[in-house]
């Protein structure tokens, strides 16, 4: 398989904190992939800078042919990069519907007017949330507005989706809904890397995991065999998980 | 009240009515409040109660109407100025407009006096262009002069001076970026080259600087002895206290706007003494001496030495010229250009609708504001050089 | 030279200091954008000529009479007019819109009060204009203690902000107000003082300024502004930043107005000012509250 | 009625950038006098529909500088930062007059008469108010609500929030010069204090966000009715016009009950097109 | 010792809670289960004080009645909070977040006790004493917040899923020292998503939906109830 998304010698600096130290992996088209580490090991600062939220301090990312390190977040998300986010970004004041119609507007696809009403309404339902479309995203329950943010993701029409802990929070039948709706994805083609924490999610859904710690990437391998490396285990997992 | 009579004509209105409406726009609130509320305020209050004490305004046939006042706030704001005028000619309907605070803001209003008609008597302004202005707006005039004036005379003393061997021939100087500021010093440069003195240090400092310290700091260095500001009265208060604590002590020290205020004399007592600035007054002058009194008594402060007295003249020319000449305002403005008044100058004429008899300088004296220049003028005191060092209070 | 524009910009920065710590503390702690906080400067050095020209008080004990006048009125305002703007409000985006409109309507009701107590006359008076002598330079005695109390109070606020509870409980308030309460914080209490506090500073400020400055019922404005920048300048709610901010200010002033040009000494106020942004777009101190 | 419209035009133009992103600018001011220096510059030298040309480049020309420097800064940050700006501006134009052309005051004798600028402002402001129509349906006036909600969300959501940034804080200005140049004849004599007086910022603002800065009708329905109540107030109580004006200004926030911004942002839901609950079918 | 009667309370139109009672005892741990949205949160910020339900409820702590009271009051009777997302003043440092746990009243003279308390607990946190909250990893952050909320030296501790986000390992640390607080005699009200872990340590259980309470058991009994497996548990839990 030839790499879809590559990162190779990434790294990121907060002032003397190495927060991202020359990371490098890389995922196939079609693929899921989880990107786990222990709290602070900087799962976030790399989706920050895949989707070009922070620019790196140092390394090369690619998606396909394409260079996306050094571009701004705009110009990212048209080539078909979208997120969600560990904290999620509503647009409190807009509707529901407007909030999915902003990734269609200015996404790849360019609709507007009653055609990016319609597809927005598609792209509610598909997460489950067409029956709030009219109401204020500001009103949302956080989960609801976790599924909406996952609703505009879906409606910039992504190559890469990069999904940060978005299934944190749900009680357990929640969460099958949730880890069902993430494998309906994949069979869309649409390639996924994946920060959690939940590990049945995990187990369930990432055929390869890469795993950081302190900013140094200590595993990438699939996944079964990644979560029983001890460097793991004792960084990350602890003993009743291994 | 007005409009009682609409139907009946402009002659049967006019013999209906029952006062004379006077308006103003004026700062009462904004930056220009400080100055309108000394030297222009007042006044207006003064004159209107002086004519409402003695019955009313005397038209020609002897008859007198009470004066109502239509007063607005500019809130120191051209856009404001120009409103009010055209809300106190448009909708006020009133007979006569009285001219705003400061030369910016008549401007501003000239052309709307020129446009309905209105004489437009401007004190506090002082420009050099007037003479050009009387040509454009007929009914104007300017009755403070212009930067050439004032510098012209000041540099003439100092000229003097200098052949006299009491100063150097050298000067610092510097002035507030302001129309007024701004209008004296480029007219001082070339009288004082013309004069053959030399400028050592000149600058010009912003708008609302409190701090003058590093400029009494570089005079003081200079070599010069004779200070010159062109300043506004907040700068004018700063730099004598800031002086006095520099220990800077030219010979000649000249102030700008301030100086003549009451509050100056009363903040600086002796230390006053000998100090330059713009305008002045005949000590020996009864009338004027009459007014202060009045002005004081009336408004409650006393009136400045420069604008303050000449505001008043102005309103009794207008006064004079209504009770020889109606409410026409035609006949009211060529009046006040061509007649002659006795006001509280004294004998006052225009001359191509400008005041030249003035004081272009004056100084400190006695704790009085006296004027010294044009020192051929009756009434001009004898002006005092070197100035007295600062005395400990 | 260099000794005299050194010494003369810090007295005049202790002014500019001086006069935006109770801004910062206000705008940072309590939270409220008071647009009338020049006011409040001016009814100081109103009250403080009034008890000088009239009944003889020297400013210097005006000044124990208007620290506490300060506070209570600053109490008043915040117990009056902001409580129950604080209380009612969503977000901090309405708090600051309704408390901007506020206090913009206060700074009219101040302004022409004094306006019709005192007129739109210039008003000032000396006091302690006398030279003090310091390694050769004279400066003025009124300013020199602007400068002194600037650094005094500044000194003395940081070091209860920093080294005491309740000090800390009110930068608690200042960066998480939503979660101050968890920890048994009386929000509203915290942030009225804050707010009187501010009041007491604005008071001190006011009547120290009015020994050599000249001043009318409408100048607070100027005030306002002067402060706002510095205080965006040193970081909102950063009393140390307030205090170097105000300090730099005025040593850029001086060494422009000596070396350069003293027509720019606004225009380096400002043009230091954007820059300082432009490199540091959350001012000098940044968010951290200290 | 020359006066209010200006304020409608200014208020107009100040919400067309203010409004959706949220970012309150004190710069209006500086426009406007741009506009009024510029006419008084060229007021000799250049034909009258030149002379607004020119002034509107230049506007854009400063829009476009400021606006390019002004992209980091958020909240009150920027609200001060632009207050500075207009000051910086006036003292360097202040400092120019004063030492390259050595005069400060200029005369602008314009064969302009009240009339004409009546029209001209009247135009400006019907343009300005089918700008802001047109820019509310559009994709753009949605790029200015997500920017004024959330940057991070804007920006990962495919909008160049730099380019629309700097559009339409370019196209507010060009809008504030031209109110600034059309009304300048009306004045004679332009200086600096007088051009920009800071004054025309905060009223601008005031008018703005009374109206409700994010509506399309807002900035009217704040600019004429504050108009008239100040016409109102100097006309009848020059002598306590500040304490009631101030005692309004803190009636209307007490009386409103949620806030001033909950009053305007309600407002604002109320005239949404998109998506009401009853057009949703499962 | 804590005891809920009857609480209901709007958002607006919105009930959130509808008629809700529950008791804690003392040095007792009781988890609240249930779905996103079932008004859990809701419940913990009206015992806490920082909303107020409907009028009629009756909250009391030790017989104190505490429905109308403010947050800083309900905290001195010795209910202490640790919200969901931590609520920690992140621009402090720990030192002075701990030091600010113990503003109450109640606990001020016994500061330093509560330091020795908290450190013993999270060793971690003494190494940290003077770093800037906001930097610290979510795992760091949340024992500050339970630290924090310790230093109150309260008799009842509540916190609302306090397990979100953190890294498998730290959620078996975490649990693991609210094992050990919870032996130090206090009573927990946990709201939690990672049912079984807390189960694990609780006495007893309370099952939340859309603002009722609808179950309630030992918490054995809880973790074996098929209905409660089924819906909380998950099938492949
Ligand atoms: N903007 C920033 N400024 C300074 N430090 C930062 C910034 N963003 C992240 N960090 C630091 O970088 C490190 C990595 O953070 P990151 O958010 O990537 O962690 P994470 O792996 O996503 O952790 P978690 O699982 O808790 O979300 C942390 O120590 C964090 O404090
Ligand atoms: N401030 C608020 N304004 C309006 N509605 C609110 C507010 N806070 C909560 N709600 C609503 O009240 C209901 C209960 O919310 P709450 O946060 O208590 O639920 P929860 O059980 O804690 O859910 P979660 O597991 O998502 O944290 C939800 O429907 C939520 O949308
Ligand atoms: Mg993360
Ligand atoms: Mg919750």
């Amino acid at each position: 398989m030839s790499p879809f998304l590559q990162v190779s010698g990434l790294t990121r600096r907060f002032g003397g904190l190495v927060a991202v130290n020359d990371l490098s992996f890389s995922v196939a088209k079609g693929e899921i992939v989880g990107l786990l580490g222990p709290n602070g090991s900087g799962k976030t600062t790399v989706l920050n800078m895949i989707s070009g939220h922070l620019p790196p301090s140092d390394g090369q990312i690619a998606l396909a042919d394409t260079r996306l390190s050094g571009l701004g977040p705009h110009k990212i998300a048209r080539q078909g990069v979208a997120r969600t986010f560990q904290l999620v970004r509503a647009l409190p004041s807009l509707s529901v519907t407007e909030n999915v119609i902003v990734a269609l507007a200015f996404g790849r696809k360019r609709l507007w007017g009653e055609a990016a009403r319609l597809e927005a309404l598609k792209r509610l339902e598909q997460v489950g949330l067409a029956h709030r479309a009219g109401q204020q995203a500001g009103d949302l329950t956080y989960i609801d507005q976790k599924r909406m943010e996952l609703a505009r993701a879906l409606a910039a029409d992504p190559q890469l989706l990069l999904l940060d802990e978005w299934l944190a929070g749900l009680n357990p039948t929640e969460l099958q809904t949730g880890i069902e709706l993430i494998r309906g994805l994949k069979s869309s083609g649409i390639t996924i890397l994946m920060v959690e924490h939940v590990m049945e999610a995990i187990r369930a859904l990432c055929g390869r995991c890469v795993i950081m710690n302190a900013g140094i990437k200590i595993a990438d391998a699939p996944t079964a065999e990644a979560l029983s490396d001890p460097a793991v285990v004792t960084a990350y997992l602890g003993e009743q998980h291994a | 009240a007005v409009t009682v009579a609409t139907g009946f004509g402009r002659a049967a209105w006019a013999e209906e009515r029952k006062s004379i409406r006077i308006g103003y726009a004026i700062s009462k609130t904004g930056p220009n409040a400080g100055g309108a509320g000394i030297t222009t305020l007042p006044n207006y209050l003064l004159w209107a109660k002086d004519v409402q004490d003695a019955g009313g305004l005397e038209l020609p046939d002897g008859s007198r109407l009470p004066l109502e006042i239509v007063e607005y706030d500019d809130r120191s704001s051209a856009e404001e100025v120009v409103r009010a005028i055209e809300r106190l000619a448009n909708e006020d309907k009133v007979d006569f407009i009285l001219a705003p605070w400061g030369t910016g803001f008549n401007l501003a209003a000239a052309p709307l006096f020129d446009r309905y008609g209105y004489p437009q008597l401007a004190v506090s302004a002082v420009t050099d262009k007037a003479p050009d202005f009387v040509k454009r707006w007929k009914k104007s005039f300017w009755m403070l002069g212009g930067g050439h004036d004032y510098a012209k005379a000041l540099a003439a003393i100092m000229a003097d001076a200098g052949k006299a061997g009491t100063l150097n021939g050298k000067v610092a100087m510097v002035s507030v970026a302001d129309g007024f500021g701004i209008d004296l010093v480029s007219a001082a440069r070339p009288a004082f080259e013309e004069a053959g003195i030399e400028v050592v240090y000149d600058k010009t400092y912003p708008v609302g600087t409190s701090d003058f310290t590093p400029m009494i700091n570089e005079a003081k260095a200079s070599g010069a002895d004779s200070f010159v500001a062109f300043s506004y009265p907040p700068d004018t208060f700063a730099i004598t206290q800031q002086a006095q604590v520099a220990d800077f002590n030219p010979k000649l020290l000249y102030l700008g706007v301030g100086t003549g205020f009451p509050v100056y004399a009363k903040n600086n007592s002796e230390n006053a003494t000998g100090i330059l600035s713009l305008g002045g007054i005949d000590p020996a002058n009864a009338a004027n001496a009459d007014y202060r009194k009045r002005h004081e008594a009336v408004t409650g402060i006393a009136p400045d030495y420069w604008g303050s007295v000449i505001t008043y003249a102005s309103l009794q020319m207008l006064q004079e010229a209504i009770r020889r000449k109606g409410l026409d305002r035609e006949a009211v403005a060529a009046e006040i250009a061509s007649g002659s008044f006795e006001t509280v100058l004294g004998e006052t004429k225009l001359e191509d609708n400008q005041l030249r008899k003035l004081w272009w300088t004056g100084q400190w004296q006695n704790g009085q504001f006296v004027g010294i220049a044009p020192g051929d003028r009756a009434g001009a005191s004898q002006l005092v050089l070197p100035r007295q060092s600062w005395k400990k209070a | 030279m260099l000794v005299t524009a050194v010494l003369s910009g810090l007295v005049l920065g202790g002014t500019y200091a001086l006069l935006a710590m109770g801004l910062t503390l206000q705008y940072g702690i309590a939270r409220i954008m008071n647009l009338a906080y020049g006011e409040l400067i001016i009814v100081a050095a109103f009250l403080s000529y009034a008890l000088f020209t009239y009944a003889g008080i020297s400013p210097v004990w005006a000044l124990l009479i208007a620290l506490p006048g300060g506070f209570v009125l600053g109490y008043a305002i915040y117990g009056l007019l902001m409580a129950p703007l604080v209380r009612r409000a969503r977000n901090a985006a309405s708090l600051e819109i309704d408390s901007i409109l506020t206090t913009f309507g206060l700074l009219f009701v101040i302004q022409g009060l004094l306006l019709v107590t005192f007129g739109a006359n210039f008003t000032s008076y000396s006091y302690l204009n006398d030279a003090v002598q310091i390694f050769g330079t004279r400066l003025a005695a009124n300013r020199l203690l602007a400068l002194v109390l600037a650094v005094v109070l500044g000194a003395a606020i940081y070091l209860v902000l920093t080294r005491t509870l309740w000090g800390t409980a009110l930068r608690a308030v200042a960066v998480a107000p939503g979660s101050a309460p968890l920890v048994g914080i009386d929000v509203e209490r915290a942030a009225r003082m804050a707010f009187a506090l501010g009041g007491a500073l604005a008071a001190a400020g006011g009547v120290v300024i009015s020994m050599y400055q000249t001043f009318t019922a409408t100048s607070g404005v100027v005030f306002t502004m002067k402060a706002l920048i510095i205080v965006i300048m040193g970081g909102v709610g950063n009393i140390l930043g307030a205090l170097s901010a105000g300090l730099l200010l005025g040593l850029a002033e001086t060494m422009v107005a000596t070396y350069v040009d003293p027509g720019l000494t606004l225009a380096t106020t400002y043009g230091l000012f954007l820059a300082v942004l432009l490199w540091r777009p959350t001012g000098l101190f940044g968010r951290a509250v200290r | 009625m020359i006066g209010m419209l200006g304020y409608v035009a200014l208020a107009i133009g100040w919400a067309l950038f203010s409004g959706p992103t949220r970012y309150v600018s004190l710069a209006t001011v500086a426009f406007f006098g741009i506009g009024a220096y510029t006419c008084a510059v060229f007021s000799e030298v250049l034909a009258y529909p030149l002379l607004l040309l020119v002034a509107g480049l230049i506007g854009l020309g400063v829009a476009l500088v400021v606006g390019l420097a002004t992209l980091r800064l958020a909240g009150v940050y920027f609200v001060i930062f632009t207050f500075g700006l207009a000051e910086l501006i006036r003292q360097l134009v202040t400092w120019y007059e004063v030492n390259i052309t050595g005069t400060l005051g200029r005369y602008i004798f314009l064969p302009v008469t009240p009339e004409g600028i009546y029209w001209q402002l009247l135009a400006l402001t019907a343009a300005a108010f089918a700008m802001s129509w047109a820019i509310s349906r559009s994709r753009l006036g949605l790029a200015l609500k997500v920017i004024g909600e959330d940057e991070v969300v804007a920006s990962h959501s495919g909008i160049d929030i730099a380019r629309v940034k700097l559009g339409l804080f370019a196209l507010s200005a060009v809008i504030m010069t031209l109110v600034g140049a059309i009304q300048a004849p009306r004045w004679t004599y332009v200086e600096p204090s007088i051009a920009f007086n800071p004054t025309v910022s905060f009223l601008t603002l005031i008018m703005a966000l009374l109206g409700g800065a994010n509506r399309l009708m807002g900035p009217i329905l704040g600019a004429v009715p504050l108009f008239l109540l100040f016409e109102w107030l100097s006309a009848n109580f020059p002598n306590h016009y500040s304490i009631i004006l101030g005692l309004i200004f803190i009636t209307i926030v007490f009386v409103l009950p949620n806030g001033v911004l909950d009053f305007i942002e309600k407002g604002w839901a109320r005239r949404l097109p998109v998506a009401k609950p009853a057009e949703v079918h499962k | 010792m804590l005891e809920v009667k009857g609480l209901s309370l709007h958002y607006g139109r919105h009930v959130a809670l509808d008629k809700v009672s529950l008791k804690v005892g003392k040095a007792e741990t009781v988890v609240i289960l249930g779905a996103n949205g079932a008004g859990k949160s809701s419940l913990l910020k009206s015992i806490a004080g920082l909303v107020h339900g409907d009028p009629g409820a009756r909250i009391s702590f030790n017989g104190v009645p505490i429905q109308t009271a403010s947050p800083h009051h309900v905290l001195e009777t010795g209910i202490a909070l640790v919200p969901e997302g931590r609520g920690i003043f992140g621009d402090l440092t720990v030192a002075e977040n701990l030091a600010l746990g113990a503003y109450a009243r109640r606990a001020r003279d016994q500061r330093e006790a509560g330091f020795e308390l908290v450190f013993s607990l999270f060793p971690r946190l003494a190494e940290r004493r003077r770093q800037f909250v906001n930097t610290m990893s979510g795992g760091e952050q949340q024992m500050v917040a339970i630290g924090r909320a310790l230093m109150s030296r309260p008799e009842l501790l509540m916190l609302d899923e306090p397990s979100l986000g953190l890294a498998p390992v730290v959620v078996g640390e975490l649990f693991r020292s609210l094992d050990r607080i919870r032996q130090t005699g206090l009573s927990l009200l946990i709201v939690e998503q990672n049912v079984g872990m807390s189960l694990a340590i609780a006495d007893r259980g309370y099952l939340a939906e859309a603002g009722r309470i609808t179950g309630e058991g030992p918490a054995p009994e809880l973790l074996n109830d098929p209905a409660v497996k089924r819906a909380f548990l998950g099938a492949t839990a």
